[in-house]
This record gives structure tokens, C-alpha cells and sequence, in this order.
């Protein structure tokens, strides 16, 4: 298993569909060279004819897809960075994750639709959105969001062969990631949720690049006594809800770390998805770590003030811990025991 | 062309008169759910593109798309269903008037959004080039939607790709309730120019002028020799949407639509069959009662039909993988 | 006091503006005659010059509104319904949202997008969507979306009158609503949500067409000797937490109710937002009562399956009661009382 | 012209030049965040464009926005403080390099979307319009934003209004790492000839011959007699982006670039200012000094100011009503 970068990961499950199924395509911007690398060098093995570099037109280049799609294409269309999704919004709410309802289920549209995502660092309000709860309320597409090169690049080879539209977001800020990898294709099972840390008192689920600072976090946490669980949902269209569920009855106790805006974000919809599921197992309120509802601002004092850190999470997780010893019914809270 | 092609034609286009008729009165009856917009008096336009192609090759249509499928070949009873929203409708229900889909006939989509099927054109005609195949897209657009940028976007990917794909603008002078002319700079054909892609005009009231326009761009297309845009001059004779009159006042004077029916496609092309082959007229009383008696069929189709199970709006959200 | 419809309510305000304001000035499609009354006629008062109709052209109105507020007009741009959007999305969230941050304040964008919103009888996937949860995560946009004539116009003059872009929905389903309405124009604040019945056991948030069933809901319940409170929020952005956290403190039981989908929708935010407020008054599970995530369907048994009606809100207020008088701890029970 | 006012068309292009010189200087020393465009090579455009502008006429930008900032009458400090992410930048950090707005001077701002400003041209036309004032606006836009569909449906919507609007294409033969012309049809003038919108070439390179040009399109403007597009050919000295070396392989050769290097719009504006003023020739270099000296002291003004409090994040989302 050679050491890959995050994009380089997405990059080799790429190429191996690429070899793998000849009517799978790329379609974008500058893809020849690829801004993030994920597309770099295809061109020299699979040629113009495959790797089609688009103009300056994402609302045609993803709503083409859909058509390519419909006849007989697999296209991954590089939107290259994630705000561009508004651009060819239409093609992707009002086309690519409506046709195959409308039609009865007549059509399969098996389109990846990539783009990286997120702050990257003074990228400012129109490069630096990470739009993976407006894309989830739209229903029609499946949402995945990975945080490690070893998801990254299962994850792009289920997003390839699925038969349904995928929105890959690719967090910039996980870009120097880099870590053992198969060599050969794997699948992860789009849906399936990763326990990244096992633990007792308290379930955090963190997304995409908040799982690092999360995972440091119970480290030092563990110094304190605390055990964190951590989990990492991978694919938000479809949800584990099970895993994370199952992980809640356990501990009692769940934050939720999104590296999003906070109103109708996905940290609200899994707090109160999971409140559902496992009301009477919860010790405490649920707390979500989230950006303030902001645009991202340029200047980087202002945007690291949006960032949720590894010091916000173990405040949350103590406050989670205090309250659920201050407040729980004595029944419940020595049948369950808490830090 | 030979008599058997001409009354073939005929009969697509009685076909469509026939189904709108019958769609207009049943929507008088408050018998169709949603909006519905009829092709009466464009019937050539959709005719006479889609004679030149073959079952493989691909449309995309609009919300005024009845015409586009039925001269693509859809049958009118599990359309007519579909209007009714009946489980035997095309897509089962689930799509109505506005989103008639049959991928088997490579009908990709009535579609809602003003301008939506164009990209899809487009990339349509990307598969056909990517995989060597010598299919067809013909992207049927409304004179308003000439004013969606994507328009712009797709001539131009259709030009540096040579895609495969016939742009026929559906000239019928207005958009909505608005004449297209106070409202869209220059002509629509002429939009082409800039990019090397050949426009043409033609009347799109004559099904034979049609269909040589779109013989043409077929073939260039299927030559590998790229786009054309071509703009069908026509007009519809009902309203934009039925029962608009409870909400909208006129916008068009009597004397114009008077005008234009006078030149009506169906009727025209009819009175040119009996002076051409007037041993054959009886024929075409034939296709008459034929088609208005299959579009009853239909009718009673879609009403025997009984609805979807409430549950299927849970349906058809996803495909399984693999299946 | 005239009885008036809902979108006529809508049209007396946007009519006095342009007569206060002559720099408030009408963009859209078909304005003239308007496919739903909420300007028709104002050409024939303020002229073409104010009353514009645009071309088929979503970006460039929705987009042209942006650079128009910032150069001295309040434009009112008509955005017909509300799927039409995101044809114009990036105009939305990039710019129109993004604009005054950006410039670090130095922009005001007095902007009203008006859309008739939500299914309106079979109208199909791409004419019938409540996009307002996506709006709401956007950051940088204010978001309306009153149940009644009254509100509907006290909103439209807030609307028009604020410094900031914001998105006005009429829900298509109220269009028959009809009520007393004062003849002058009047302002209710944004960021106001109004009782529209004051209970004491279960409070119902309860959204656009969503606040007559549960309005009809709460009459029947009472008949069973359950009395719920009845909130109409009116407003999403900016939302009126501390109203409905009051609520909730008082009754201990929360049941959202929001025409629209349910992951990271409004339905859920809310339960989220209010469950952070008043945790401990909570003596059951929230409900939230919305569509499933699928697109919205044409015939016309498949779109009221997605309905939430009167039966589903009285069977959620059941529930809620039923889980606290079960579980709740003895304590609590007996301070609160249950029915 | 006077020759005063020669000389001030060259002042402005020498202050984009030695402000992005800084800039990219800055840039390789880690100074700058985020992304940075810079506009060597290209200051013909602006200033000659602008140089036609009134301060109370507005102009669009882009991602490559410095030089149509400076142009348009922007104080280097705050744009050098605002590339810093300072308080005192004109955004108070919150733009950076791609958003720079001064609404004081008419500045709508640069824009991160390409083609982000098209739309916003044709609306500050339209309230120009609207209010019955005299003014107009000059929409910058690359070879590359040419091909969003937005551009379409501004040109249409300008000429059916006559909106005072200058779309002014920057033709410098680049998309990123892509030459425009392997991915645009035709020649992007001729895009305006089907709406009945004069659309000219222009050397990009020779202020002047620019700065006819616009002229001539903003008197045309002011008059009401509607839009104009005008494409001015020209190329870019620097990369796409500052720093694109560590991620990019060269895309274009040594002699293309050698061969626009060659035309340089400011030494040859200032061997032609000598030739033709040679009495003023100490001026020019008491501009170049003066230029760099103000350039100087707008890097220690950003470098002395002060981050904005992080707090400030939160601020400036919405404006207070009757603020
Ligand atoms: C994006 C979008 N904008 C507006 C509408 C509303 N609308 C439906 S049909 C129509 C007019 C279309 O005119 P045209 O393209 O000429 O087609 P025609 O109805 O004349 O066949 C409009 C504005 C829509 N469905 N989609
Ligand atoms: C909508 C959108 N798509 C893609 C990009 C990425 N991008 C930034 S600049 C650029 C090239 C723009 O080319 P052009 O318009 O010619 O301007 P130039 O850089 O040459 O000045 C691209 C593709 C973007 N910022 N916005
Ligand atoms: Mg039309
Ligand atoms: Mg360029």
C-alpha cells in the first residue's frame, strides 16, 4: 500500500473506472491539468475523446451530463469548487435529481458531480461554501463527503458505478492529507458510516475535515478520563442513521461537528434525526459546533473565527458530560454512569 | 417523397390535432390535473424534424411537448394516461403534461423548466460522438427560451465539439402572454452565426419545408459536421396554457389568430395531398377516423386506468445499483 | 376593512410602495399581467418605465436586481415560482447574499425575490418546491413566508422597505385565502412570529399552508380537551426564536409542521434551534411533520401523500402527549400536569 | 488630447503596473492569502476604458479585478490593505484580491465568478435608466466569461432596454491554463451583431485606440442609444494566478510570451509619450518614481494596519433598517 495524498486517492479510483468501463468520462474546466489533481494527467492515457475539457459554462457542461447520462455515459463533471454548484443550479435540482422520478423510474443517471469544498484558505465568500445540506434537502442526489484518503478513493469508485447522480465534495482543507492506500479499486458502500474512534461516554459525529481536529480532541480527552466515540458519516445521501443511532444508545451523549453554516445545516438535521431514533437514550442536549450563519469572510483571522476547533470540541464534549451528571434522573443516570 | 412517406407525415400530424383537441376539451371538463400547453398549429414543426430521425436517436422537448413525443413515435394512450396521472401513464404518473419521458424512444424529456433541455441536448449529443455512434439530437426550444443563456453555452460546446445536435427553435411569436418580438433583440436564427454554426429559417407551418431543413441538418449532423440552428416560423393557436382566460385577458387580437389559421399546417398539408394524389384521398378520411377514433381509445385508456398507489411517491427516487 | 386575497393583500403593498417610493421598481416575466395577481395591473398605474417586463432571462433579472439596489433602485424582481430559483442561483447566493459582506458594509441591496412557492395541484417536480430551507442556509438573505392575507401584506411592506435582499414566498396553496385587511399599508416586522392560537399543552410551529390544518387540528383537539398553542413564525430569517422557545417553556411539547422536505429543512432547524433554548422543558420527543425527501409528484394521489394534514398534526400532538404522561420522571410529570 | 491628460492615462497604467509588480513580489514572499489575479500586461484596457468614465459612472469587475480598480479611481493603500486582509482594506478584510468594491467610486466590484458581473452591468444600466440619469456602466469580463450564458441574455436584455451599458471584453487569449480559442467559437465581438449591438475589435494594447473606442460606446451610451461590446485584444504577462507554477505546467511558450512582452501597453505608451512630448520626458520619470513611492507606502500603510477583530466576522451580513 503506497502513501497517497486525499485528491491523489480520488484520483487512482478514477483512472481504475476509467480502465474498468470505457463510457465513463470527465467533463470540466481545465481538466488536462485539473486545479486540484484529481484529473491531472488522464488526458495522456485516455485521451480527448474521454477527457473533455469544457468552456466556461457549468450550467451546460452539468446539465449535459444529465443527457450524456441518459445515452449512455457515465460523466464525472469537475465543477471544480463547490460554489460553482449555484451556476448550473437548475441542471442540478431541476434536472439531474428530477428525472429519473419524473419518468417513472425510466432513467438511470450514473453522474459524479465533483468539486472541491470549503475554506481553503482565503479563498473568500464565493470559493469557500460548503453546500452539502443544500444539496442533501434537494432529494434526487446522493451526497458524500470523505475525510481520509482511504474513504476518499472507495467511496469515488461507488460514486462511479452507482447508477444515480453523486455529489462528491472533496474538503480542501484535507488536500495534505496523505496516508496508505490500496493499491487496487475497493468499494465503500455509499451510506455505510465509519466508527474512526471507539469510545463510552459520548458520540461526536464529525464531518469531512472537522474529523481531524475531532479525533485529536479525544485524544486529549482520554488524558482526561473522557472516552469520545467519534464518527464519521462519509456519505450524507444516504445516512447511517443505524451506526450513528446504535452509537447514541450507547454513550447517551452526542455533538455534532459540521464545517458548515449553521441554520438548516446537516448538524441540525442529524441532531434532530438522531433525537428521534433514540429520545429516551439522551443524557443531555445535543450540541452542534458549526460556522456562525456567515459568508466566508477573506481576511484569515476572520475565517479561522468561523473554523470549529479540537478546543471547541472537548468544550462541548464537557459541557455534554457536566450536563448530563447535573441533570439526569438518579434512576437513569446510575444505571448509565457518566464521566 | 414517396406517397406513402407524405401520407405518413399526414397522419402524425392529425395525430397531434386530434390529441390536443381531445386534451383541450377533457381540460375544459376539469377532467386533467396542472398545466397543460397544446401544440395545436405547430404540428408541422414537430413532424416534419422528427420524420428524419430513427428510433435511436434522442429529443428533447419542452413544456408544450406533446407534438415532440407523438411525432417521435409515443403512443397516445399511455400519454393520455399520463395527462390523467394514471399508473399507465408513461411515467407512471409520476411526471404529467410537462414531463413525458420514453428513453426507448429516445425521448429524453418534456421538460419544465423554459430552456432545461437544451445542456441536456447537448450532452446527448456528447455520447453519441464519445462512443462512435452516428445518433442525432434534436433540441426543440420555445422562441422565449432563445433568451436563456444556456442557448449560448450549448451552441458554442456544440460548435468546438461538432456535437451532433439539430437546435430547432419553436418560433411561435410569443412567450407566454408577451410577443416574443418586444422582448428578444434581432432574430433567433441569426443567433448561430457568431459561432460558425449554419442558422436557417424556414416556415415552420409547412411540414415538407421542415423536413427538408431538418434532412439536412440530420445529415450534417450525422456527417460528423456539427450543429445547426434552425427557427421554425409559427404560431400556436390556443392559449399559452389551457384555461388561461380566467386569469389572463387577451393578448392577442382575433384577426391574427384568424390569420394563421388560415394558414393552418394540418389543413394545408391535407388540401396539398388531395390535389397531389387525389386517388388517394379516401385514405386520408381513413387516417381521420383512425386517429380520432385510437385517441378515443386512448381516452378511455387513461380512464380506465386506475391510479397510482399512494405509496409509489415514495418510488423511483433512486435506482438500486446493479439492478 | 376590505376582504382581500392573499395575493391581493400582496399587491396592496407592493402598489402603495411604488406610490411612497419611486425607486421601488417591478422586474419579471409577464409583470404586466402576472400568472398570480401580485402585480397585475401596476403597469397600467406606474408605467413601463417601473414596471419591466423581462425576458425569459431568470440570471439576468434575478442578477440584474443586484447591480440595479446597489445603483439606486429597490427593485421588486419577480421570480415567478420558486423552482425558478435555481436557474438563477448563483445570482442568489453569490451575489445578491454575498454582496454587502463582502464589501465590508459598504453595500445596501433593498431587494424583494418574489415567488409563489409549493405545490399547487399537480404542477409536478420543477414547479412545485419549497426551497425556503435552502434559502435559509445561505446566509445573507432575510426569508418570508406568511399564512394569511394580513401578514401577508404587514411582510410585503417590511420587505420592500428593508436594506437587505429578501426572499418573499407565497405559498400557492393559500391562494384562495381570503381576509379582512386595513386599507393602509403597515409593517410587521421581520423576524416577528405571531400566536395564531394560544394553548397550554403542545405548541405546533407551523408553516405557510401547513398553519390552516393545524389551526383546524388545534379547534378538533380542544374538542378532546387538549388545548395547543399554534405559532406561525412568518418569518424564517431573521426567526423569532425567543417566541417559540416561550412557548415551549411553558407547554413542554414541540411539533413542527413545514410543507416542504425533511432533511436539513426548516421542520428540523427549528426543532434543533428550539430543543438548544429549552432542553429541559421538554417533557416528550419534538415532532416534525414534512414531506419525505423525493421530489414532488404530479398525479394528484401520489402529491397528497406527501401532504401533512389535520389528521397527521392531531396524531403528532397525541403522541407527544401520550410519550410525556408516559415518561416523563414522576416530578416533572406531576409539576407540569399532562392531559 | 492634452498632453496632460496623456500623461495621466499613463500615471494610471504605470500604478497598475508597478501595484502588481508589488503584488506578485509580495505574493512569492508568502505575504498575500488566498488567491491572486494580477493584470500585467493588460493596463491599456482599463485606463482606457476608464479614462472615458465619470466618477458617478459604474463599472463590473472580475477575478483579475486590481487594474479596472485603479482605473476606476481606487486609492492603492486600501487595495493594498484589502490584499492583506486588513481592517483598513476597503473591505476590511472581508473581499480580498477578488472583491474589491468602492461604491463611492461606482466600483460594483471585482467578482470570484466569472461572469459573476454581467448581470450586475446590465441592472446598474437599467437603474441608470430608470432614474433618468446620464450614466453609464462598463462591464469588464474575460475571453473566458464569453462563454457563460449570461453574456447572451445581458446583450438581449440591453438592447431591447438600450441600457447604457459597455461590455468590454478582455481577450487575453487565456481561460486559466487553456487557450480561448481551442474552447470559443467564432470571434466574440461578432456575438453582438444578432441583437443588433455594434461590436468592435480593439487593440487591448494601445490605450488610446481603447480609449476610442470606449469613447465612442459611452457617448452612445449617454446618448440612449444602447449598448455596445467591444473585444480588446490582449494578452497577460503573468500566470493565471500567483503561484500556479507549483501546480500547473508551463501551457504557454517563451516566444508567445517574449512576443506580447514585446508590445507592452506601458513602455510603449511611454516611447510614445517621448516621441511626442519629448519636452515632458522628466515627467514621466517623476511619475514612475512618484508611482513607486506610493506603492511603497501603500504596502507599509497595509502592513501597519491591523487585522480586523475576529469578531467582525459576524458583522456586515445584513443592514440595519433606516441605517
Ligand atoms: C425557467 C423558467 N422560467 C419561466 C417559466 C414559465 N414559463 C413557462 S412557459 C413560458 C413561456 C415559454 O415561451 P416559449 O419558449 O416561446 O415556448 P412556448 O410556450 O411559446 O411554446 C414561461 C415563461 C418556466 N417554466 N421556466
Ligand atoms: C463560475 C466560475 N467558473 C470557474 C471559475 C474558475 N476560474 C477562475 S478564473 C477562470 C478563467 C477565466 O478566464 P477569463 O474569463 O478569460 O479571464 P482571465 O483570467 O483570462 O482574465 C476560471 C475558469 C470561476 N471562478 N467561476
Ligand atoms: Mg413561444
Ligand atoms: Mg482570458
Amino acid at each position: 500500500m503506497a502513501n497517497v495524498y486525499f485528491m491523489q486517492a480520488m484520483h487512482q479510483a478514477l483512472a481504475a473506472a476509467m480502465e474498468e468501463d470505457e463510457t465513463v468520462v470527465v467533463l470540466g474546466e481545465d481538466v488536462d491539468r485539473g486545479v486540484f489533481g484529481v484529473t491531472r494527467g488522464l488526458i495522456d492515457r485516455f485521451g480527448p475523446n474521454r477527457i473533455r475539457k469544457t468552456p466556461i459554462s457549468e450550467a451546460t457542461f452539468v446539465g449535459g451530463a444529465v443527457g450524456a447520462a441518459a445515452a449512455g455515459l457515465r460523466p464525472f463533471a469537475h465543477v471544480m469548487f463547490s460554489s460553482f454548484f449555484y451556476v448550473a443550479m437548475d441542471q442540478i435540482a431541476n434536472q439531474a435529481a428530477r428525472l429519473r422520478y419524473m419518468s417513472g423510474g425510466q432513467v438511470e443517471l450514473p453522474i459524479v458531480y465533483f468539486a472541491g469544498t470549503g475554506p481553503s484558505g482565503s479563498a473568500a465568500a464565493q470559493h469557500s461554501e460548503n453546500p452539502h445540506s443544500i444539496l442533501m434537502h434537494t432529494a434526487g442526489l446522493k451526497v458524500v463527503m470523505p475525510s481520509t484518503p482511504y474513504d476518499a478513493k472507495g467511496l469515488m469508485t461507488a460514486a462511479i458505478r452507482d447508477p444515480n447522480p453523486v455529489i462528491y465534495l472533496a474538503d480542501l482543507r484535507l488536500s495534505r492529507l496523505r496516508a496508505a492506500v490500496p493499491a487496487e479499486p475497493y468499494e465503500i458502500p455509499l451510506g455505510s458510516a465509519d466508527i474512526k474512534r471507539v469510545g463510552e461516554d459520548v458520540t461526536v459525529v464529525a464531518l469531512a475535515s472537522l474529523v481531524p481536529p475531532v479525533l485529536e480532541a479525544a485524544a486529549e480527552l482520554e488524558e482526561e478520563g473522557v472516552s469520545v466515540e467519534v464518527i464519521d458519516p462519509r456519505s450524507l445521501v444516504p445516512f447511517d442513521w443505524e451506526m450513528v443511532a446504535a452509537s447514541v444508545r450507547r454513550t447517551g451523549r452526542l455533538v455534532v461537528a459540521d464545517p458548515a453554516r449553521r441554520l438548516c445545516g446537516a448538524a441540525g438535521e442529524i441532531i434532530a434525526g438522531v433525537s428521534e431514533r433514540v429520545w429516551d437514550s439522551l443524557l443531555a442536549r445535543p450540541r452542534r459546533l458549526t460556522w456562525p450563519d456567515v459568508p466566508v469572510p477573506f481576511s484569515p483571522p476572520l475565517e479561522k473565527e468561523l473554523d470549529v476547533g479540537a478546543e471547541d470540541v472537548k468544550q462541548a464534549v464537557r459541557d455534554v458530560l457536566d450536563e448530563s451528571s447535573r441533570r439526569i434522573p438518579a434512576a437513569r443516570g446510575a444505571a448509565r454512569g457518566s464521566a | 417523397m414517396l406517397s406513402d412517406a407524405l401520407l405518413h407525415l399526414y397522419r402524425l400530424m392529425m395525430r397531434i390535432r386530434v390529441f390536443e383537441e381531445k386534451v383541450q376539451e377533457l381540460h375544459k371538463l376539469g377532467r386533467l390535473p396542472g398545466f397543460v400547453h397544446v401544440y395545436l398549429g405547430e404540428e408541422a414543426v414537430a413532424v416534419g424534424a422528427c420524420s428524419v430521425l430513427r428510433r435511436t436517436d434522442h429529443i428533447t422537448s419542452t413544456h408544450r411537448g406533446h407534438g415532440h413525443c407523438i411525432a417521435k413515435g409515443a403512443d397516445v394512450a399511455p400519454m393520455m394516461a399520463e395527462l390523467f396521472g394514471k399508473a399507465d401513464g408513461y411515467c407512471k404518473g409520476k411526471g404529467g403534461s410537462m414531463h413525458i419521458i420514453d428513453t426507448s424512444l429516445g425521448i429524453l424529456g418534456a421538460n419544465g423548466i423554459v430552456g432545461g433541455g437544451i445542456p441536456m441536448a447537448a450532452g446527448a449529443g456528447l455520447a453519441d460522438t464519445v462512443l462512435g455512434r452516428d445518433g442525432v439530437t434534436v433540441c426543440f426550444f420555445g422562441d422565449g427560451a432563445a433568451n436563456q443563456g444556456v442557448l449560448l453555452e450549448a451552441l458554442n460546446l456544440s460548435a468546438i465539439w461538432k456535437l451532433p445536435v439539430v437546435y430547432l427553435c419553436e418560433s411561435n411569436h410569443y412567450m407566454e402572454f408577451t410577443p416574443t418580438a418586444d422582448l428578444t433583440a434581432g432574430r433567433i436564427y441569426r443567433r448561430a452565426e457568431p459561432f460558425g454554426i449554419p442558422g436557417v429559417e424556414v416556415d415552420g407551418n409547412d411540414v415538407l419545408e421542415v423536413r427538408r431543413a431538418a434532412a439536412e441538418a440530420v445529415d450534417r449532423a450525422r456527417r460528423g459536421e456539427g450543429p445547426t440552428l434552425i427557427e421554425a416560423v409559427t404560431y400556436r393557436f390556443a392559449g399559452h396554457s389551457e384555461g388561461e382566460e380566467a386569469f389572463v385577458s387577451a393578448y392577442r387580437t382575433e384577426e391574427e389568430v384568424e390569420s394563421w389559421k388560415a394558414r393552418d399546417p394540418v389543413t394545408c398539408f391535407r388540401e396539398r395531398l388531395l390535389a397531389e394524389l387525389p386517388d388517394r384521398a379516401s385514405e386520408l378520411d381513413d387516417i381521420d377516423d383512425a386517429e380520432q377514433a385510437s385517441v378515443e381509445a386512448a381516452v378511455r385508456f387513461a380512464e380506465a386506468a386506475p391510479f397510482p398507489p399512494p405509496g409509489q411517491a415514495l418510488e423511483h427516487v433512486f435506482a438500486e445499483a446493479g439492478a
